[in-house]
């Protein structure tokens, strides 16, 4: 493999393991992705699933108990100082809660001069000014001179949150991990914001590793992309966006899409919803043997899916699903 | 010229910020009130140490404005000089124990691991003991003219308390999403700690500081007053109640103000310092700084 | 399902012109700004906004839950059972106390901290009843039991269970049963599944919905999300700036708006179902409710507006059979 | 595929510890907390052994300084004089010495004090540990009962002129040193206002009056510990009163509370088992502190209102350095203060369900 074809970011059997209550807490459990330069890839999952976590991995805020994360076929636990510094630029994160991932002691400027300076991105701060009029242009704040002597709160939450993607964008990154990134703001703002991020993914080519529970969001933004369902610490299904959302495998990924309500009052009352065998999540102190789904899995056969853990499975199309019983139909069809 | 123009506006607005807090602001001013009469007026006061066998036990005249003392001294003049010592151990002490708590509170939260379970067990250890009785068994080493080592002595009074708050505010503050955002952005460890996390942590660290001193001035009248603490020439408010304390001043009408006197110099600084700490909230808000 | 508007006749609930106010820092939140619309007889009425459009003011004025400092400045709350009505605004203290529950059940956002962390579920339930004079407390625990089967919650664990032991979900459902518990006409529920995931989510909107064909009752229920009020409601209203600016129908709403608001709502929200379509974002900021825009709060961000929208304020007008809209230029907004 | 039409799914609550776990947890929960008190309190004998020793001077050094002060006598004189009087070695090595406290400590043997000779460290602590105990216990229980009780009033009725004066009232009282106010108190009432015989209400109960369960004694020994217990009331209502206002204050605030009135419940109901359970709840935890403050506060309180209690003999076992006595009562308050902190634990325990499964802990 040359160095041009390695994926920008690749998890390689990733695992994250917590302390918790003297218990541990496998919150990311065996995952592996390979993300090519300028690719979406969406991880979608609801809460506790891991997806958070697994983003922290890849912009190198979380180590691995487990496996290997690289950067340009090269494990970011193992680069030398300046690599890393490199990696780490390169790899920019956007959080979901716009009223605390800026800082409030600090202005707007404050907020995004820092890192240009401390970087010597810019030489003095005339020019850092300059430059963070220009990051604000981008993010669509405009004039930029009105946000510039601002404090955080000052700003509403969609301009925080246009504020922290400028943020990021003052280091030049190659890589954007935004996680849960619009599902705090509301209705009428998030659509420009998603916009906005789609334009940023064209315009300067940036890899994105979307993270969000809201499949509708996840089918918008990354149509052209992959997306990843991950439920209680493990990839269950993973593939093209067109794939997942019309032709979803895992009963997983189909009770999660049948079970989304629709801003259309036809489609939304004539859904066919997949029943569940149980209502709740089991925990993560005390995951289900074998499939963790399988207790609320309307596919379960005993003897198989409590038994062992299934593999992610190669289904055709750029999909690969981690079920025994679609695995063993597949087979079938196939034979 | 514009450096001491914006020293002029930072003064301005921090004025401003005091007067928010009609409480903070009574305190402030009291503050003001104190320092101005334990550095300033001991120049215009000198102090009284001559006893004079016929004054004792004055009432208030137009020569001494609170009377004299069981010795025949001026006691006006024995409060105006009795607060320099008080106030400069109180605020000693208060920094003292501030940086043990800073220092040990954010180094245990930021290592973690067995430092952090070492720190936070001394503290433990430190909280579920009295302290008063155990300082009055350490204060008999030493004297009131020594400051620096009774400061230190007294600082141990209050640093596990505040080493502990301190923990928990740079536990919670280094999760905040703006850390991970600027560790993220490369910043260095020193941008993190003084420019991310520190500034949110200013008042939280000023108010510890000031309750500090409450603290200390509680401590080193008490054990002046149990006589713990020896003094030699010392004219300090705790050693005049002490005298005047010993000496049975509580027993005669006229003896009144020799014991009151410094009493209520005292109960007054510390509900100065404990007013001002409404203000100190205010101060150092970037909400209120910018005036919304 | 109870589908389609019955037949008009005596309402549940009668708002007529409120104004609701409160001082702020900056001056005074005008959070309710001369409401008005009838709940209809078993009918579910979804009130729909975004965060500051005065909807959870709303909720907390029909139940006269507001915070100290807001004041009712004029307006009428009629509340209508059994062919007598009541002035909720005119009600005592003790008569409050007892429309409370009785007649009109409020339960909060998300639910997650609803319950009284240290009295276990069944002693929350015997509290509610004993206040309104169910001192029986057997028939009350018979009573408990069964509406927590209705909610599908196994009564025997959860009634002994203390709410930090039941997840979200369940705590939410809790709740729905614990409203239920005195029978009352109308039940207000403030983003009742905010904060849950998907697949929790969907029980609930489930058990509603069952709820709603097993029992007797009207529903208000207040959200940002419109595919709630797709799935739910009868009838929708939309809330902006404190103000209701469209009511109708939930298929005129969605098929055929008339407030350019609800028009530019219903096409930001992504769907999952269907073809990707693009999403049109809605210009500007959500409005200032201390100093709300001169004539209609919308026309900063409307494509529409004209001096007329800038400077006289719309009032509602029928714009269809069952559909009101305050807007000059409804006729124009296509959808 | 076919959806399978099962049964409606029936939620149950997180899988939680069965109730004999859950008991187990509780226990061990007790069991670490009392292994914790245990160790510390090894750990204050240890320290307060060596610190006592490493003091300067030492008792013979004192009681010569004395004789020489007060009789006149040579310092061959008083030496020889002490020599007799303090069969003591304290050339001994200070590791011998600690083994032999430690061994002793074990048999419950506290030693004897050096100056009183036959006089035994624990005769002293139970003739007067029990005073101070009975004062400070009684104030700790009525600030903290009247504080809570303020406190709520205060939020209940926030910003209006009641809350003003009991907010001044309680700043007031919680910013002056207690030993302060313990004067002013005397002073005033006192020589000023002759409202009180100071020198009648000395002591811990009047000369001639029997112990017993009996209105007298119990009425004389109220009235000698009244000052103190008035005393320490006031100085720490304060902290309480304004705690618990804004711990009140947050708690109305929640959404449980707002739901509670929605459920129509009464406003009774709601002050107590909703607002005020909850809001006092934090509070317990500074309960642990309070105690260790009022009951060394009690080392001033005692000497000024010359009050027979174990904070009184401890300042005079200093000024004599007595180091068994010192050392004993340093240590009998230290447990008691443990203990104290101990009960107020275990009772916040009990008082919050969610610290009962054992998720306190971790902070």
């Amino acid at each position: 493999m040359t160095a041009n074809a390695a994926p920008i970011i690749e998890l390689d059997h990733v695992s994250r393991v917590f302390e918790q209550r003297r218990k541990q807490v496998k919150a990311v459990d065996d995952v592996s992705l390979a993300v090519q330069e300028g690719e979406v890839v969406c991880l979608v999952g609801e809460s506790g699933c891991g997806k958070t976590t697994t983003g922290k991995m890849i912009a190198g805020l979380i180590h691995p108990s487990g496996g290997e994360v690289r950067y340009a076929g090269k494990n970011i636990w193992a680069m030398g100082k300046d690599e890393f510094q490199r990696y780490r630029l390169a790899v920019q994160i956007i959080h979901q809660d716009p009223y605390a991932s800026l800082n409030p002691a600090h202005t707007v400027y404050g907020i995004m001069s820092a890192p240009l300076l401390q970087h010597g991105i810019v030489a003095n701060h005339k020019q850092a000014r300059e430059r963070v009029r220009d990051l604000l242009r981008t993010v669509d704040m405009t004039p930029p001179d009105d946000f510039l002597d601002k404090y955080p709160h000052q700003l509403s939450g969609g301009q925080r949150q246009r504020v922290s993607v400028a943020r990021a964008l003052t280091v030049s990154p190659k890589v954007i991990v935004a996680d849960e990134a619009v599902s705090m703001v509301d209705v009428s703002i998030r659509v420009s914001l998603l916009n906005m991020l789609g334009r940023l993914k064209r315009d300067l080519g940036v890899t994105f590793i979307f993270i969000t529970h809201d499949l509708a969001v996840a089918k918008h933004f990354a149509w052209e992309g992959r997306i990843a369902v991950m439920y209680l610490g493990r990839m269950i299904e993973i593939g093209r966006t067109p794939q997942i959302i019309n032709h979803p495998q895992h009963p997983y990924t189909r009770a999660l899409l049948s079970a989304i309500p629709e801003a259309d009052p036809r489609i939304t009352r004539t859904k066919e919803r997949l029943q569940l065998r149980s209502l709740d999540i089991p925990s993560l102190l005390n995951l289900p043997s074998g499939c963790s789904f399988h207790p609320r899995c309307p596919l379960f056969e005993e003897g198989l899916c409590e038994v062992s853990v299934p593999p992610l499975a190669d289904m055709g199309e750029g999909t690969r699903v981690a079920c025994h019983v679609v695995a063993r139909e597949r087979a079938k069809e196939a034979a | 010229m514009t450096f001491l123009k914006g020293i002029a506006h930072w003064v301005n607005q921090t004025l401003r910020l005091i007067a928010r807090n009609k409480a903070g602001f009574l305190g402030f001013i009291g503050l003001l009130f104190f320092i101005f009469l334990a550095f300033v007026m001991p120049l215009f006061v000198p102090l009284d140490k001559t006893s004079r066998v016929d004054k004792i036990y004055n009432p208030p005249s137009a020569e001494h404005i609170l009377g004299t003392d069981f010795q025949g001294r001026d006691i006006f003049s024995l409060v105006v000089h009795g607060g320099r010592d008080v106030i400069v151990i109180a605020f000693l002490t208060g920094a003292i124990s501030t940086l043990i708590a800073v220092v040990l509170g954010s180094t245990s939260a930021l290592l973690g691991g067995a430092v952090d379970s070492a720190i936070m067990t001394a503290t433990d250890f430190w909280l579920a003991i009295p302290t008063f009785p155990l300082l009055a068994v350490l204060a008999t080493q030493i004297k009131l003219n020594d400051v620096w080592l009774l400061s230190l002595i007294l600082a141990l009074l209050s640093w596990a308390t505040l080493t502990r708050a301190i923990r928990s505010q740079v536990l919670s503050l280094r999760q905040r999403d703006y850390v991970e955002a600027a560790r993220s952005l490369g910043m260095s460890n020193r941008h993190i700690i003084f420019k991310e996390i520190l500034p949110n942590m200013m008042s939280y660290i000023a108010i510890s500081l000031v309750f500090a001193m409450t603290a200390a001035v509680y401590a080193q009248g008490g054990l002046v007053f149990l006589g713990l603490l020896s003094f030699s020439d010392n004219n300090s408010w705790a050693v005049t109640i002490q005298l005047a304390w010993t000496r049975g001043a509580i027993f005669f009408k006229d003896s009144f103000l020799n014991i009151m006197a410094p009493v209520i110099a005292i109960a007054l600084f510390q509900l100065s310092l404990v007013l001002f700490t409404r203000s100190l909230e205010e101060i150092f808000n970037p909400r209120l700084r910018v005036g919304v | 399902m109870s589908e389609g508007v019955k037949a008009a006749g005596e309402p549940a609930l009668l708002v007529e012109d409120l104004w609701v106010e409160y001082p702020a820092r900056r001056g005074v939140v005008k959070a309710v700004r001369g409401v008005s619309f009838e709940l209809r007889r078993g009918e579910t009425l979804a009130l729909i906004g975004e965060s500051g459009s005065g909807k959870t003011t709303l909720g907390l004025a029909l139940v006269r839950l507001l915070p100290k400092a807001a004041r009712i400045k004029q307006g009428r709350i009629m509340y209508y059972r059994n062919g007598s009505s009541q002035d909720v605004l005119a009600l005592n203290a003790e008569e409050l106390r007892r429309f409370r529950w009785q007649e009109c059940a409020m339960v909060f956002q998300g639910a997650q901290n609803a319950l009284n962390p240290v009295l276990r579920i069944e002693a929350q339930f015997l509290d509610t009843a004993r206040a309104h004079g169910m001192a029986n407390a057997n028939a009350v625990r018979e009573r408990t039991i069964e509406l927590l089967k209705m909610v599908q919650l196994d009564p025997q664990r959860v009634m002994h269970s203390f709410p930090h032991e039941l997840s979200g979900g369940m705590r939410q459902r809790v709740l729905i049963a614990l409203g239920l518990l005195l029978q009352p006409q109308v039940i207000i529920l403030d983003e009742p599944t905010t904060a849950l995931d998907i697949l929790t989510q969907r029980s609930v909107i489930e058990v509603l919905r069952r709820l709603r064909t097993q029992l007797d009752f009207s529903l208000i229920f207040i959200s940002h999300d419109l595919s709630l009020a797709a799935e739910l409601a009868d009838r929708v209203a939309t809330v902006y700036a404190g103000a209701i600016v469209e009511i109708g129908s939930v298929y005129d709403i969605f098929e055929r708006p008339r407030h350019p608001y609800t028009l530019a709502l219903t096409r930001s929200v992504p769907t999952v179902t269907g073809e990707m379509h693009p999403l049109a974002s809605i210009p500007g900021s959500p409005p200032d409710l201390i100093n709300p825009p001169l004539g209609c709060a919308f026309h900063p961000r409307c494509p529409y507006a004209t001096d007329q929208c800038r400077s006289q304020e719309p009032r509602l007008e029928r714009v269809g059979d069952d559909q009101l809209a305050a807007c000059w230029h409804w006729q124009e907004v296509k959808p | 595929m076919a959806v399978q039409t099962a049964p409606i799914p029936v939620s149950l609550p997180e899988e939680q510890a069965r109730p004999n776990v859950l008991q187990r947890v509780f226990r061990s929960y007790v069991f670490r907390r009392l292994v914790k008190a245990v160790v510390t309190i090894f750990a204050v004998v240890t320290a307060t052994f060596f610190l006592i020793r490493l003091m300067p001077s030492n008792p013979v050094e004192i009681f010569i300084q004395e004789q020489i002060a007060m009789y006149g006598m040579s310092y061959q004189e008083a030496r020889d004089q002490a020599s007799a009087l303090f069969a003591i070695d304290l050339d001994a090595p200070l590791s011998q010495q600690y083994l032999e406290y430690l061994g002793n400590l074990l048999r419950g043997d506290l030693g004897q004090s050096y100056r009183s000779k036959g006089t035994y460290v624990a005769d002293i602590i139970r003739q007067f540990l029990p005073w101070t105990l009975f004062s400070v216990g009684t104030s700790l229980l009525i600030s903290f009962v009247l504080g809570v009780v303020l406190g709520m009033l205060m939020a209940y009725r926030r910003e209006t002129p009641i809350d003003y004066a009991l907010s001044t009232f309680a700043s007031l009282v919680s910013s002056v040193p207690n030993y302060l106010i313990a004067i002013i108190l005397l002073v005033v009432l006192g020589p000023q206002l002759r409202i009180i015989n100071i020198a009648s209400m000395r002591g811990s109960i009047s000369p001639g009056v029997q112990p017993g369960f009996t209105l007298h004694f119990f009425l004389d020994v109220l009235y000698h510990a009244a000052l103190p217990i008035f005393v320490y009331v006031l100085t720490t209502i304060g902290g309480w009163m304004l705690a618990m206002k804004s711990s009140t204050i947050a708690t109305l605030e929640e959404d449980y509370v707002t739901v509670a009135r929605a459920r129509g419940l009464k406003d009774g109901r709601i002050m107590t088992s909703y607002v005020g359970r909850n809001a006092s709840l934090p509070l317990f935890t500074q309960l642990a502190i309070s105690i260790g403050f009022v009951f060394g506060g009690s080392v001033l309180i005692e000497a000024i209102f010359v009050y027979q209690g174990i904070g009184q003999q401890l300042i005079k076992a200093i000024n004599q350095r007595d180091y068994p006595v010192m050392q004993g009562i340093f240590l009998i308050i230290t447990i008691s203060v443990i203990m104290a902190n101990l009960i107020a634990d275990l009772l916040y325990s009990r008082l919050d369900p969610r610290i009962r499964l054992g998720q306190g802990e971790t902070k």
